[in-house]
């Protein structure tokens, strides 16, 4: 067998050890950083898979935002998980029984990694052979998502801005306390060397998103990466410099439009095609010639998209960080 | 000797059953959360898996190559794993407003306190 | 000739990775996961290149230079958690 | 000029990847987290940095592949002891003191026994 | 421009969305997504009567036909639910400023009204489309829409019910995901109607059963069928009255219908129902639904929690309804998916009125109450009538052809059986009426007024609603048939 194999036999074996780990550690804090380990191993395991995508995406958004926002909880956490109080053996039933019928499932499955397999028939070759003509981009990942399942991609940034509302319905209010904090010290004064470094290197991250978001349509990135990593830089901002400095430079009302600014565009797109006389998202109508409709088109949606996730991102730190900071006020330890 | 060739998703299925028994058998709510995102990641690479051609690559076209995977898994899971942080971030939210307002983020004393109340 | 020394470094990365995940199960304290982490990320960084190149694609790069950010980025989110529980334990 | 460039390429490569088994036997057997971070450290510099160097060589005239390449470089040798600088800072404060000499030659007999 | 309302359908409630974050304004936002709501239900009559007339339309997003792009597919069945859910959310919005000022602080109703949109739109979504992994993405918009509206409650329990809902939820949804992907790798396609073409090559493969376990279960999750039920009572309980109402009214239907059109559209009803022993198994859980809920509704004090009980019973009857697998079972089962509605609707959005003046809705302070309250009690007596299925309500009609499709499959000890369970429906409505109008009024009631009319008139629009259809069976009835029959048609 090959070094893929190998590759991916241990990645496998590393992703299994991480999550009997995550169950057996009562240490929350050691949970969170685990579960950070196995997103890190599951995006391995997808470049192994060929899904540099899907890799990109859960990088960003499963090992970096993901981690850092169950983080942005650990004050309010007792460090330490209870002992559940009763034993749950219906539990262990359940999940015995769910487990025994997934592997009966796989009996019949069609051999691993063949092409013959009927998902490798049917619909996906079109994609594969036809997109360049079809929509002229050579990440054909680009082509589905944001052309022929356009409309999937279009739910998706709603669930996102949904995400972000219902954080800001639960947690978006206590005014008062946030004002009160507005001049006091933000947090990690004492670590000099840590800002001087971030403060050098937020302008390439911002640099690095935009060229995801414009570069996706020929290797892996696109709207989704691009924003997670948008994001991830204004979060280091936030972390490094406090709060309400961020809030500052970041204000929140505006980042709230551009949420809800980013479903609109995408939606716009949409609606455009529509008044052309085709129907919902249908590029072609965009433009003369076809192709340079869809080109257009994937822009603009991926635009929407990145806009939006990097919004909704932002927010939902933002409002963690705004209810939790309770030590924003910490004087420097020296 | 066929099914020897399905260890990939035999592993799969483990691993989706640890994170299912983690979200089932942990009383803590950030535990229950941390579960459901393990099963959720689990069932991302089973469709990963799926979509794997051997001797295949990434589906970004380039000349030369003729064997590439199937990206409509890729695509699926990309819509996948943003519902997922978006149901973490909203998870987190409700867990940061229990423990405001009952004190604890155990699913034991929250039940015990609610039972005192009704 | 060319395959091979990509093969030898894949495996020496693997194992160098099994070693360093160990010692994230382990701890004993945090500091120790949060080192073996940071360590896990600076060769998933690595391996994502060496797998670029072993595959024949190497333009992929793009994921490792992404993970370099990340595991950075998580790093200093740990820290943050330091900081916290060190103003807890002031406060008692 | 190929066969030159190849043979950097397994030297660096080989030398990499000695250096990050080292690095992670260190990270697993020294005895306390500041020699453990000693470890660490040989892991992001010296073997990143050759098995970086060594796929430089492999480029094969795609010159944006050797500046992403040099891009991961000059981030992990920024950011790694940036980071480690901060975490054992961190540790420092949380009363994590480094064992010294007779400690070490303690525990390990307290292990064995 | 007609042949833009399958899309349209959905896609103005989800940009409505986005744009009030731009208004702010709750009352404006307010009006704004009535006006929204209010047009969903227009296009939703059209396309009733498009697909009545023309038969199933499909509407190729971005162009693209299917299987390769996403398709939505209109059939009889699809109008029928989409008109339900548009009507429902139009009436329940127009209570809702009223009702929320009490329950919602003023900043965080523009939030409420986006995540009704947003909820409305994924439901609408999912009964729209004809993908697979489409019904994915909008459960997952309207699932987390819901957790934020049953968070919004005043009580701190909403939270730790929307959690357990989220918790339940999400695991219904993933194991849904399971299900598709393994239907997925099967075939290779993921629109409905290309699945059901090529599911009968796979049929008797191991893989598929376990799909199809997945599938049914995670779905069963989501509608709270019998055992999976325990996150029901406490969302409907804590949530804020309005969106108790709005959920009781839709969110277990659009699951109801997404578990309709996989077993009999997708699966086919050879597969599901004759196959497996699936029709005994929803049978004897349809059933235990009844009784059980009923029995433990009977026990409640909470009248919100009473009837979200009873609403666990009645999805026992939709469940029973089709499992008999025969035209009349499933016409049953359609006919209560919409009395239903209109009966839960109803009743929690005079629950909604009460709430309004007396700030509970725990039984034991109703004392006496209809003489201070009569309309409001009514129109909870009325639907409670057609809860227990009296003559002359709509409950009547459906539970006529549940005892139709009884008889007609010779199972007529279910039929008893379903009539026993309307007795236990009139012992809890019974215990309401008792209170309400055979107890003195008590001292803390004394002031109480009648429910503001923001509230009433909708409550009542319903209620009238409940003995029109009741009466005028004609359209009710002829949708229902001719949608069963679609079904039927498109499985053989």
């Amino acid at each position: 067998m090959t070094i893929e194999f190998l590759v991916d036999i241990v990645l496998l074996g590393l992703l299994a050890l991480t999550a009997i780990a995550i169950h057996k550690t009562r240490d929350l804090f050691a949970s969170i950083m685990l579960t950070g380990i196995y997103s890190l191993l599951s995006a391995l395991f997808f470049i192994v898979m060929d899904a540099v995508d899907v890799a990109f995406t859960e990088a960003a958004v499963g090992a970096g935002i993901s981690t850092l926002l169950m983080l942005s909880c650990m004050p309010l956490v007792k460090k330490q998980e209870q002992p559940s109080r009763h034993h749950r053996p219906l539990g262990l039933v359940v999940v015995t029984l769910t487990g025994a019928l997934l592997i009966y499932g796989t009996m019949d499955m069609p051999p691993f990694g063949s092409v013959d397999d009927p998902i490798q028939q049917h619909v996906a070759p079109r994609y594969l052979h036809q997109s360049m003509d079809e929509v002229g981009l050579p990440n054909v990942v680009t082509s589905v998502l944001a052309s022929y399942r356009g409309f999937d991609t279009f739910g998706e940034t709603v669930v996102i801005l949904t995400a972000g509302i219902g954080v800001l319905a639960l947690l978006g209010f206590r005014r008062s306390r946030a004002q009160e904090m507005q001049h006091r010290v933000p947090a990690m004064q004492q670590h000099m060397i840590l800002r001087i470094i971030s403060k050098l290197l937020i302008p390439p991250i911002l640099i690095f998103a935009f060229y995801v978001q414009f570069h996706g349509d020929f290797g892996p990135g696109g709207g989704f990466q691009a924003g997670a990593i948008f994001a991830a830089a204004i979060i280091l901002y936030t972390m490094l410099f406090g709060l309400s400095t961020a809030r500052q430079v970041f204000r929140e009302r505006y980042i709230h439009l551009l949420a809800a600014v980013g479903v609109l565009i995408y939606g716009a797109v949409g609606i455009a095609s529509m008044l052309a006389g085709k129907n919902f998202l249908d590029y072609d109508a965009l433009a003369a010639n076809p192709l340079t409709g869809q080109h257009v088109g994937i822009l603009l949606v991926e635009l929407g998209v990145g806009i939006t996730v990097a919004a909704v991102m932002i927010i939902i730190f933002y409002t963690f960080s705004g209810r939790l900071d309770k030590d924003d006020h910490k004087e420097p330890e020296s | 000797m066929s099914y020897l060739l399905q260890y990939n998703y035999w592993i799969v299925m483990v691993l989706m059953m640890i994170g299912f028994y983690i979200v089932i058998s942990h009383g803590n709510l950030v535990k229950k959360l941390l579960g459901l995102s393990i099963f959720q990641t689990s069932v991302f690479i089973l469709y990963i898996s799926m979509g794997k051609v051997e001797g295949g690559t990434a589906p970004i076209l380039d000349e030369g190559i003729v064997l590439y995977s199937n990206p409509l898994p890729h695509v699926l899971i990309l819509t996948a794993i943003v519902v997922g942080i978006a149901t973490t971030a909203l998870g987190l939210a409700l867990v940061v407003r229990i423990s405001e307002s009952y004190g604890s983020i155990e699913e034991d004393d929250i039940q015990k306190m609610d039972n005192e109340q009704c | 000739m060319g395959i091979s020394m990509f093969s030898v470094t894949t495996v020496a990365i693997l194992v160098s990775m099994i070693l360093a995940i160990t010692r994230a199960f382990l701890g004993p304290s945090l500091y120790d996961r949060v080192l073996a982490i940071n360590v896990l990320g600076t060769k998933t960084v690595l391996l994502i290149a060496v797998l670029g190149f072993l595959m024949g694609r190497p333009e992929f790069l793009d994921i490792a230079l992404l993970y370099a950010l990340i595991n950075f980025i998580s790093i200093i989110g740990l820290m943050r958690f330091f900081e916290y529980s060190s103003s807890r334990q002031e406060e008692k | 000029m190929t066969v030159l460039l190849d043979l950097l390429s397994w030297v660096a490569l080989l030398l990499g990847s000695f250096f990050l088994i080292v690095g992670s036997v260190g990270l697993l057997r020294f005895p306390d987290f500041f020699t453990r971070m000693h470890a660490a450290g040989v892991t992001d510099s010296l073997g990143a940095g050759l098995i970086l160097f060594g796929l430089m060589f492999q480029v094969d005239g795609q010159w944006i592949v050797l500046f992403k390449l040099l891009s991961i470089l000059f981030f992990i040798w920024l950011t790694s002891p940036a980071s480690s600088h901060a975490l054992a800072k961190a540790a420092l404060h949380h009363n994590q003191q480094p064992l010294l000499g007779d400690e070490v030659r303690n525990r390990k007999q307290a292990a064995n026994e | 421009m007609l042949s833009q309302l399958p899309i349209l359908q959905v896609i103005l409630p989800l940009m409505a969305a986005p744009l009030c974050l731009i208004v702010r304004e709750p009352r404006l936002v307010w009006l704004f997504s009535l006006l929204t709501s209010a047009l969903t239900l227009g296009i939703s009559i059209l396309l009733l009567q498009q697909v009545l007339h023309e038969g199933t339309l499909s509407y190729a997003l971005g162009g693209w036909q299917p299987p390769w792009g996403i398709e939505y597919r209109i059939d009889p069945l699809n109008a029928f639910v989409l008109l339900l859910v548009s009507l429902l959310s139009f009436v329940v919005l127009l209570a809702a400023h009223t009702s929320i000022t009490r329950e919602i602080a003023p900043e965080k109703q523009t939030y409420f009204y986006m995540a009704f949109l947003l909820c409305m739109a994924g439901f609408l979504g999912i009964v729209a489309t004809g993908d697979a992994f489409n019904v994915f993405v909008f459960l997952e918009i309207s699932a987390l829409a819901t957790y934020t509206l049953i968070a919004l409650g005043s009580d701190r329990r909403a939270l730790w019910a929307s959690y357990q809902y989220l918790i339940m939820g999400t695991i219904g949804a993933t194991f849904i995901l399971i299900g598709i992907g393994l239907m997925y790798m099967m075939t290779g396609t993921l629109n409905m109607h290309d699945l059901a073409q090529r599911l009968p090559a796979v049929a008797g493969t191991r893989t598929l059963f376990t799909a199809f376990a997945f599938f049914i279960v995670g779905v069963c999750l989501k509608l709270a069928l019998f055992p999976l039920h325990l996150w029901l009572p406490n969302a409907y309980a804590y949530a804020p009255s309005i969106v108790s109402a709005f959920l009781a009214a839709t969110a277990t239907k659009v699951a109801i219908y997404l578990l309709l059109r996989f077993i009999f559209t997708v699966f086919g009803v050879e597969f599901s129902l004759n196959h497996l022993p699936l029709q005994t198994i929803l049978m004897a859980l349809g059933l235990a639904g009844v009784f059980m809920a009923s029995i433990v509704a009977i026990y409640q004090q909470n009248m919100k929690r009473l009837f979200a009980y009873s609403s666990v019973a009645q999805i026992g009857y939709m469940i029973l309804g089709f499992s008999f697998g025969s035209v009349t079972g499933l016409m049953a089962t359609l006919l209560h998916l919409f009395n239903h509605a209109l009966m839960k609707g109803a009743l929690f959005l005079a629950l909604a009125g009460i709430f309004y003046r007396l700030g509970s809705v725990d039984l034991d302070k109703m004392q006496g109450l209809a003489k201070r309250m009569p309309y409001s009690m009514a129109a909870i007596v009325i639907g409670g009538i057609s809860l227990i299925g009296v003559p002359l309500t709509v409950g009547f009609v459906s539970k006529w052809y549940l005892v139709l499709a009884a008889l007609e499959s010779g199972w007529w000890p279910l039929a008893l059986l379903v009539l026993a369970g309307s007795l236990l429906a009139l012992v809890y409505v019974w215990r309401f009426v008792e209170t309400v109008y055979f107890q003195p009024l008590s001292e803390a009631n004394s002031q109480v007024k009648e429910a503001p009319l923001g509230i009433l008139l909708p409550t009542w629009l319903l209620v009238v609603a409940n003995v029109y259809f009741g009466i005028d069976t004609q359209l009710t009835v002829g949708v229902a048939q001719i949608a069963a029959h679609s079904l039927f048609g498109s499985a053989s």
